[in-house]
């Protein structure tokens, strides 16, 4: 706390612009590696456009696999970021202000990311655009009863509007690094970037207003984007997708993921920049606190689950289920279990969750759980269907964890460029929460 | 898409040596076939830049050939003994479909999966593109046909000068007819030998016969008359004698229809295909069937139950006195009760009959077991009845093994000048141990006639390859009463020449030929035998008119009743022992003639390759059946590489566990393991008879299958056997139904409820049709011809043995096999395949409407608008959309098989059955044309065409008088899985089993 | 753009910015401008400013949105009806999520045109009466007045605690 | 202001260009008359000399594809018929008649057939069949072939793409039934 008070508005100015100093040798390293995975995740994508998608491990009836579980699993990924930087916001939960900037960054790249896999996914990725309600001379439209459809504007819409909170939230602090960048062109780039922004009073009220907006849009339309993504599943009748328990279990599962990936990003960059006085302990454990919470939901989905399967009586989703449990994959699903259920317990513990290196390593552990879950539900489950004759198993091919790793290159070259490029904190916003100085406080 | 362009044979232009061994085909003809520019379709997006086409217009129209229009001329099929009789659809000069032919009393319209596959033995990458001679070198060259023809003239005229015309053999298979008569006389005038060889040739029934009757011949079965079959080993459905026959005649005798059906028995060792239908498994242990036939005799007798003269009850009294049923109990291993049952059935339900000599159980005691199986015959009266002596096969004119053996024994010791080989590869069928191959190098000089370079061809020193039965004149007959016309479909893809034209045309160089050979070409010899024939059955009638009709029509179908034969003396002079088995082994070994393969000469044949067994599920590989006790003794899980060990050699190949054998056997599909015969047949699998004895039938002299004791053991090398389906069990979920006769009887089996009125949408509208399809159970026997003919019809790609692996294949319509162990093992053949319907869960889902549902019912699938989401496939409740995961080819020529009227699908698109939409769209056009309504089974799927069980139905639901909407309501109706309410527009009929004693 | 002129203070503390606003007003000074490096509630009530109109932009897009997404998705729907299995051709549950989508990405748009509009933002960067340190830690007032009035101004601003005061004009 | 206009101006730009784009993209190449191999006039064959569409494409009643003429065909008339030795203009170049027809002569006694370059287009997945538009619905062929009796050299002039056809089979429908029957996809896609 005492630390916290030391902070003047210039301090905060300084430390925050301070990380967008030239790039270091580490950087760069870390940079041109990331471009040589993502470069082999391109090769093997060409490579399958060219060849056909039999590459991939796809076998029948496993239609659905790696990339679709990629997929979902960024699409979760995005979703924290809009929750801490919108959903607290209209809760007033101070202990966002200084993650939200980097998290609303995580919701935007991760959402780019994602948007690949439906295309990349496809038979025919070169006529994507078909999925698109555009006019065209063979007076064809498309299918507004198919959940890939609801999932194309769902995402597009969630990539438009968070793309749009993540800049406007930055106008102030680019304004502020406009006025202490010296060098010309950074200086023109960040007065572009800036539109002339004054910090005048009428701007902070429109712009407070507008925020708020934005906020109130972002909250709801978080909750429906992975209502929509999981109804890809939830709408079909497949044992084991068909469900009415999903878009709850997914929305928390991917809160519950998102917040796990926000740790995994934030911890490094606070040590890296030294920018303990701005993220504290305390924010970690607001963080920790929610994915208890979420890791119960998510828990509980397993379990109504297995209850619902087994009472409803249904043969298939009862087939299903043991199967996960005991089939072929029971591997993928205990891994599932034990990082979603069992290691988040640990966070009932104060040592733990105030423990930055214990946080680092359960939010690991995490993200893989999640990974998995989201393959269990696929691939296991197509695996595995109403019709024993029909029945096969998956192999993941070199050429799908190729793309995969391309895909986490894809993410982390956004963040990379953005911690460097855009302020990672919210200058002004860290300012609010800040007493404000005042002529008595100096006088006493 | 610009490969599959090719592969769709817009216009595949075949320049000389292209892809082939040589020759190609004559550059006019071809234009000639390809008339107008049209071809198969290949789908791209909708972006397709357009190709710079050509067009090419005939130069002289062919009059029988309008573009567009499809031609059917019938013919006969050759790909074996059975010459079943067949339509071939030619579109554009191109042969592209076989069907059977309808009034052929033989197969009456259905096909079996090989027959279907002839297509491929025409347009064979792998065929000989023309004649060819051994230079110096020693290697086979490319010649011309009148050089190649003077050199088996030099040849000849030289071992005549030697006077050496007693060495000349020509070896071919059963040819009946003008060929068979035409090689007859040539050979004979040669002063040679005509030596006919068939790998199954069943010569132990005609022994057996010839003792038993006194008439030294194989009849015809009328098992479509009989209440019981009971059937010692005999695989009717496979490939005994005439297989698609029988198994139209067995699905008469055992679907059910009017509250009642026949019983069907397999006796043998291992459950085979034929087994699986049968009411009854009787594991007897391998070569007693005799003993237990001669039980039952017994059985028959003392109850005084046996419909013979008392004279003849004595004789046969003295006969089977000893074979009490205990008795013959300890011997066979099958219950007393069982047999004295058995027996009982047998006399009561008349009228049966007793089958038995199935190539893969007999052994060296056949001949006596067929005795006890005609003695069985005889004393129930089906001897004149179900057994018809009148009618008999040309088969019977085939040589024993053991007249082969002694061939084989004459060329070791030279004294063979030359040998003529047509049709038949002994170097693949004939056990190693005869040594045919050391044997054939003793020939001075071998001539080859066969279209492809099988392991008999490769040895020859002259190739003069002859058409395919789709390219040339000819006849066949396979029972007395049925003359088959083979006509050509289209002309020669490759450089080739019909037999008969060579036989005539060298005869023309050979002095003291040319009169008695006169003829110009094999057609005009051909016509004359005909006319021999009109002189005898229609002399009134003029010869033209006659042989137009005859081959319109393909061929002369006659009636020929039953005659009446005692049981000859000779019966009584047979003595009963059990039969004698190499080998020191613990194991029988049963090497089965695969209904897929039939001997081998299927093997080059991709649709076969990638046919799944329907047992099993595997493709393009052999495997052995081992009981699990078996497998759990030596440690053996599915897929160990097992090696198998006789006197004679041994063979290594995955084991595959299988309940339906019994422990102390094993068993090894015949067909492959073939060293050369085509890429697609050519070191794959292995070859059981390569470790067989050469063990005869002592009596007949016929090869005995069953006569090795062999030792296995595990190798410890292991791989995924690959095959279709990895599940054997349904989980309880009602996918392939069955009910008791009493339940139906009693009717007290629950009705079921079909869908529509649990759902919360209004039905749907159909405007004129609502095409629907019935499948009876009772009378699927899983042979798999519905599968390759719809590979045929819908331009099916083969995917190889490393896609079927990942369960690539593309079939849209299979047979799964669930086993059944409540009471007994069993198995059940359910076909899987789009089951249209009304309530389709893929349809909603596809984002781009590339799935859709038409107002006639059908579940549509646009190629060309699909994007590859795959979803339509996750969501589908039966797992029938199949996915292109890359773009297949069809290596030339097989693509100019393709049919026109179906699109050639490329990568990234799914694809699925459409009911023959094409045939439908046709069917209705006419119907429209000729201002009428469809009539009900004018259109018919290719599947139900095939399918020599007539088990599929399909027709108009909403039109309440067909077949099929009445079928739709039958008791034993119900849709798959219908709980989850897709409301299907496949009725399956549940199978009907009897109550188990 | 009007030719301006007017006073221009610089302060470091909220409370006397603030006292200087309420002076200032109380002496008829309503054209004020005033800046600060957060937004602060201080301020804007001394300023009394009144509600934004920025929800009014906000309010038709969604509308608008709303109304898109219904007849996008049931005119399609129409212009060629295609059955998949036997739903409805206008099956307006699913096409709710639509309607949903586009209410929301049409109003946030509006709305950020609606804020760009308003506040102006649109200058490269702020010329005259503009101090870098805003964007840091220092308040301002820009006071638009006649020239004789710059005296009196002046002397507000100083007793109410600028660090600096400048006169400023185009 | 000026800046604000302009960004929305660009934005509405680029994306009237992509459905351009996309729409150029979905449509075909260029419509024009080919060199073909031999100077074939339709206008003096069907033009002047007033020979039927069916004297040469004879199985347009009866089958899918209208059957482009045997070299026997032409030979039925060109035997007798040398046509004159005369400049024929056809876009600035002269061709001799006489000529050409001998070429057609040439390509008999060769027995070889003149491989023509394809005009009008369809895609492989397309299922038509000239019977049902001529013979049954009575459809001249000029509703898509133009009047070729005009053409000499002929030329597309209908792209046939999928809406132009559509659009025809929504006029011709007479009632609701008979709309959805000839907008099935089935109807024209195999």
């Amino acid at each position: 706390m005492n630390q916290e008070s030391a902070l003047t508005y210039s301090k905060v100015n300084h430390d925050i612009i301070r990380m967008l100093d030239k790039p270091t040798v580490k950087w760069w390293s870390l940079f041109i590696f990331d471009l040589a995975v993502l470069a082999f995740g391109l090769f093997c994508f060409l490579y399958q456009v060219y060849t056909g998608l039999g590459v991939a491990g796809y076998r029948h009836p496993v239609f659905w696999a790696v990339y679709i579980t990629n997929f979902v699993f960024w699409v979760g990924i995005a979703h924290s970021g809009t929750l801490i930087s919108a959903i607290l916001y209209l809760f007033r939960a101070r202990f966002r202000m200084s993650i939200y900037r980097i998290s609303e960054a995580m919701t935007v790249f991760a959402v780019l990311t994602a948007g690949l896999f439906p295309i990349i996914h496809l038979g025919r990725p070169w006529s994507f655009y078909w999925l698109l309600p555009y006019p065209n001379q063979r007076e064809l439209w498309v299918n507004f009863r198919s959940p890939l459809l609801w999932d194309v504007f769902a995402v597009g819409t969630y990539l438009t509007v968070s793309s749009i909170f993540f800049f406007v939230g930055m106008i102030p602090d680019i304004a502020a690094i406009r006025d202490r960048v010296k060098e010309i062109p950074r200086k023109i780039i960040y007065t572009i970037l800036s539109l002339g922004w004054k910090g005048s009073t009428w701007e902070w009220g429109h712009y407070t207003r507008a925020y708020f907006y934005f906020a109130a849009f972002a909250t709801p339309l978080v909750i429906s984007v992975h209502s929509v993504v999981s109804w890809d599943f939830a709408m079909s009748n497949v044992p084991g997708w068909h469900s009415t328990i999903f878009p709850p279990y997914f929305v928390a599962g991917a809160i519950f993921s998102g917040l796990a990936m926000v740790i995994t990003l934030v911890v490094p960059i606070r040590k890296i920049f030294h920018l303990e006085q701005f993220i504290t302990i305390a924010n970690f454990e607001g963080m920790a606190k929610m994915i208890i919470l979420t890791s119960l939901i998510v828990t509980y989905a397993y379990v109504v689950e297995f209850f619902m399967a087994w009472y409803s009586g249904n043969p298939y989703e009862w087939g299903q289920f043991m199967y996960r449990a005991k089939g072929d994959y029971a591997l993928f699903y205990w891994i599932m279990i034990f990082c979603n259920s069992v290691v988040p317990l640990l966070l009932w513990f104060k040592k733990v969750r105030t423990n930055i290196k214990a946080l680092f390593i359960i939010s690991l552990f995490i993200n893989i759980g999640m990974w998995f879950e989201r393959f269990n539900i696929i691939v296991i489950s197509l695996s595995h269907d109403f019709e024993p004759g029909g029945w096969g198993l998956y192999r993941v091919s070199w050429v799908e964890l190729g793309v995969t790793a391309g895909s986490f290159a894809w993410f982390f070259m956004f963040f990379l460029l953005f911690i460097k490029i855009l302020p990672a904190l919210s200058i002004s916003e860290i300012k609010e929460i800040l007493p404000a100085p005042t002529r008595e406080a100096k006088a006493r | 898409m610009s490969e599959i362009k090719k592969g769709g044979s817009t216009k595949p232009v075949l320049s000389k040596g292209e892809g082939l061994i040589t020759g190609g085909i004559k550059r006019r003809d071809f234009l000639k076939i390809l008339g107008v520019v049209g071809g198969t379709a290949a789908i791209t997006g909708g972006c397709s830049p357009e190709p710079v086409e050509k067009i090419i217009p005939y130069v002289i129209p062919p009059d029988t050939i309008i573009p567009g229009i499809p031609k059917w001329y019938a013919s006969t099929c050759m790909e074996c003994p059975a010459g079943c009789g067949i339509l071939v659809k030619n579109r554009e000069g191109r042969a592209i479909k076989i069907e059977g032919n309808p009034l052929s009393p033989i197969n009456s319209g259905g096909t079996c999966a090989r027959g279907q596959a002839a297509l491929q033995g025409l347009y064979n990458p792998d065929r000989i593109g023309g004649p060819h001679t051994r230079n110096s070198s020693g290697r086979l060259e490319p010649t011309a046909w009148d050089e190649a023809e003077s050199i088996l003239v030099e040849k000849i005229k030289e071992i005549r000068s030697k006077g050496n015309g007693n060495k000349i053999v020509f070896l071919t298979n059963n040819i009946s007819g003008s060929l068979n008569r035409l090689i007859d006389d040539w050979v004979n005038a040669l002063g040679g030998r005509h030596i006919v060889y068939e790998t199954f040739s069943h010569e132990p029934l005609k022994e057996a016969n010839r003792i038993s009757f006194g008439i030294n011949k194989i009849p015809t079965y009328h098992i479509e008359e009989t209440k019981y079959l009971l059937s010692f080993g005999a695989d009717m459905l496979e490939t005994w004698l005439s297989p698609v026959q029988y198994a139209r005649k067995f699905s008469e005798m055992h679907g059910y229809k009017n509250k009642s059906m026949g019983k069907f028995v397999q006796v043998e060792p291992r459950l085979s295909l034929t087994g699986v239908s049968a009411d009854e498994w009787i594991a007897i242990r391998p070569g007693t069937e005799a003993f237990l036939a001669l039980g039952i005799a017994n059985a028959i007798l003392s109850e005084g139950a046996a419909s013979v003269t008392s004279g003849e009850a004595d004789k046969l009294n003295r006969l089977v006195k000893d074979y009490k049923p205990d008795v013959v109990s300890l011997i066979t291993e099958v219950p007393t009760e069982t047999i004295t049952r058995i027996a009982k059935e047998f006399v009561e339900s008349r009228p049966s009959l007793a089958l038995g000599g199935g190539a893969a159980n007999t052994s060296s005691k056949s001949t006596e077991t067929l005795v006890a199986i005609n003695i069985l015959n005889y004393i129930a009266g089906n001897v004149g009845d179900t057994v018809n002596f009148g009618d008999t096969l040309t088969l019977s004119n085939a040589n024993s093994f053991r007249e082969i053996a002694s061939l084989v024994d004459s060329m070791s010791k030279s004294e063979v000048e030359l040998l003529l080989i047509y049709n038949v590869n002994p170097s693949f069928t004939l056990p190693k141990t005869l040594r045919f191959d050391e044997a054939l190098k003793k020939v001075p000089f071998v001539v080859s006639f066969s279209s492809f370079m099988d392991e008999t061809t490769e040895q020859a020193n002259l190739v003069l390859p002859d058409h395919t039965t789709l390219e040339k004149w000819g006849d066949y007959t396979h029972q007395d009463s049925v003359y088959g016309v083979i006509q050509p479909i289209m002309d020669p893809v490759f450089n080739t020449k019909s037999i008969g034209d060579v036989i005539l045309s060298i005869s023309k160089k050979i002095e003291g030929l040319e009169s008695q050979f006169s003829s110009n070409t094999f057609y005009d010899y051909l016509r004359d035998s005909w006319r021999g024939i009109q002189t005898r059955l229609a002399p009134d009638k003029d010869f033209e008119a006659f042989w137009t009709d005859k081959v319109e029509r393909g061929g002369i179908y006659r009636e020929i009743a039953p005659i009446q034969v005692r049981l000859s003396q000779e019966v009584s002079t047979v003595s009963f022992s059990e039969p004698k088995f190499e080998g020191e082994g613990a194991i029988y070994f049963m090497a089965y003639p695969s209904y897929r393969y039939y001997d081998g000469r299927g093997a080059n044949k991709p649709w076969l390759q990638e046919l799944p067994d329907a047992i099993t599920t595997a493709v393009w590989d052999t495997w052995v059946e081992i009981n699990p006790e078996t497998a759990r003794k030596i440690g053996v899980r599915e897929g160990d590489f097992l090696s198998i060990e006789s006197p004679y050699g041994n063979i290594t190949t995955q084991a595959y566990i299988y309940k339906g054998i019994r422990p102390d056997t094993i068993a090894v599909p015949i067909g492959l393991g073939h060293k050369s015969y085509g890429r697609y047949a050519q070191n794959r699998g292995v070859n059981p008879i390569e470790i067989l004895p050469v063990l005869t039938d002592e009596a007949s002299g016929g090869f005995a299958w069953l006569s090795t004791k062999v030792n296995v053991s595990k190798t410890g090398k292991r791989e995924q056997l690959v095959k279709t389906q990895d599940s054997t069990s349904q989980e309880g979920r009602g996918i392939a139904q069955a009910i008791t006769l009493k339940e139906l009887e009693s009717g007290v089996h629950e009705q079921h409820e079909l869908g529509e009125k649990f759902d919360m949408y209004p039905p749907q509208k159909y405007i004129k049709h609502r095409w629907g399809m019935s499948i009876d159970l009772s009378k699927c026997i899983g042979c798999g011809a519905c599968v390759t003919a719809c590979y045929a019809e819908n331009n099916i790609p083969v995917v190889g043995k490393g896609q079927v692996a990942k369960r690539r294949e593309m079939s849209w319509i299979r047979i799964e096999r669930f086993y059944h162990e409540d009471n007994g093992f069993d198995i059940r053949f359910i076909p899987m395949l789009c089951q249209h319907c009304g309530n389709a869960p893929c349809e909603p889902v596809c984002p781009v409407y590339a799935t859709y549902h038409n107002h006639e019912g059908l579940n549509a699938m646009i190629y060309n608008r699909c994007v590859g989401t795959r979803y339509c496939s996750n969501n589908c409740t039966y797992k029938v959309r199949r996915f292109n995961w890359f773009t297949y080819n069809w290596p030339e020529p097989l693509n100019w098989q393709l049919n026109p009227d179906v699109s050639v699908r490329t990568k990234g698109v799914m694809e699925k059955c459409t009911f023959c939409v094409q045939r439908i769209r046709f069917g209705e056009d006419r119907a429209r044309d000729e201002e009428r309504n469809v009539r009900d089974g004018e259109i018919i799927p290719a599947c139900a065409q095939a399918c020599p069980t007539k088990v599929i139905v399909f027709g108009d639901l909403k039109d309440g008088e067909s077949t099929v909407s009445h079928l739709a309501k039958d008791e034993r109706g119900y849709r798959v899985l219908q709980e989850v309410n897709t409301q299907p527009a496949i009725t399956y009929l549940k199978k009907v089993t009897w109550d188990k004693a | 753009m009007i030719k301006e002129q007017g006073v221009f203070g610089i302060f470091s503390y909220i409370d006397s910015t603030v006292q200087a606003i309420k002076k200032l007003r109380e002496a008829d000074f309503k054209n004020l401008r005033v800046f600060s490096p957060f937004p602060s509630h201080e301020i804007e009530e001394a300023l009394e400013r009144r509600e934004s109109i920025v929800r009014f932009f906000t309010l038709t897009g969604a509308t608008l949105g709303a109304l898109c997404g219904l007849t996008l998705t049931i005119l399609t729907s129409l212009d060629w009806p295609i059955r998949t299995s036997a739903k409805p051709i206008v099956s307006l549950p699913p096409f709710m999520i639509f309607v949903f989508e586009l209410t929301v990405l049409f109003g946030s748009l509006a709305t950020l045109l609606g804020l760009l509009i308003n506040s102006r933002l649109r200058r490269n960067a702020p010329r005259i009466m503009y101090d870098p340190r805003f964007s840091e830690d220092k308040f301002g007032i820009a006071v638009v007045c006649k020239i004789e009035d710059i005296r009196k101004v002046e002397e507000i601003l100083k007793l109410s605690g600028a660090d600096e005061v400048q006169f400023e004009g185009i | 202001m000026m800046k604000k206009l302009l960004k929305g101006c660009s934005g509405v730009l680029l994306l009237s260009l992509i459905f351009l784009g996309f729409y150029l993209y979905t449509a075909e190449s260029s419509t024009k008359a080919p060199e073909q191999p031999i100077f074939f006039s339709h206008k003096i064959h069907s033009g002047d000399n007033q020979i039927p569409c069916q004297y040469c494409h004879s199985y347009v009643t009866e089958s899918t594809m209208p059957g482009i003429p045997s070299m026997q065909k032409c030979m039925g008339c060109h035997t007798f018929i040398a046509g004159k030795d005369e400049e024929y203009k056809y876009d600035g170049k002269a061709i001799n008649i006489q000529k050409e027809i001998q070429k057609v002569k040439e390509y008999w006694d060769k027995k070889q057939p003149i491989s023509w370059i394809r005009v009008n287009y369809l895609p492989d997945f397309v299922y038509f069949t000239h019977k049902r538009h001529v013979l049954r619905e009575g459809i001249e062929c000029k509703t898509c072939h133009g009047e070729v009796e005009k053409m000499d050299v002929v030329q597309r002039v209908y792209r046939l793409q999928m809406g132009w056809c559509v659009s025809c089979h929504q006029e011709k429908a007479k009632d609701g039934d008979e709309l959805t029957k000839l907008k099935d996809c089935l109807t024209c896609h195999k």
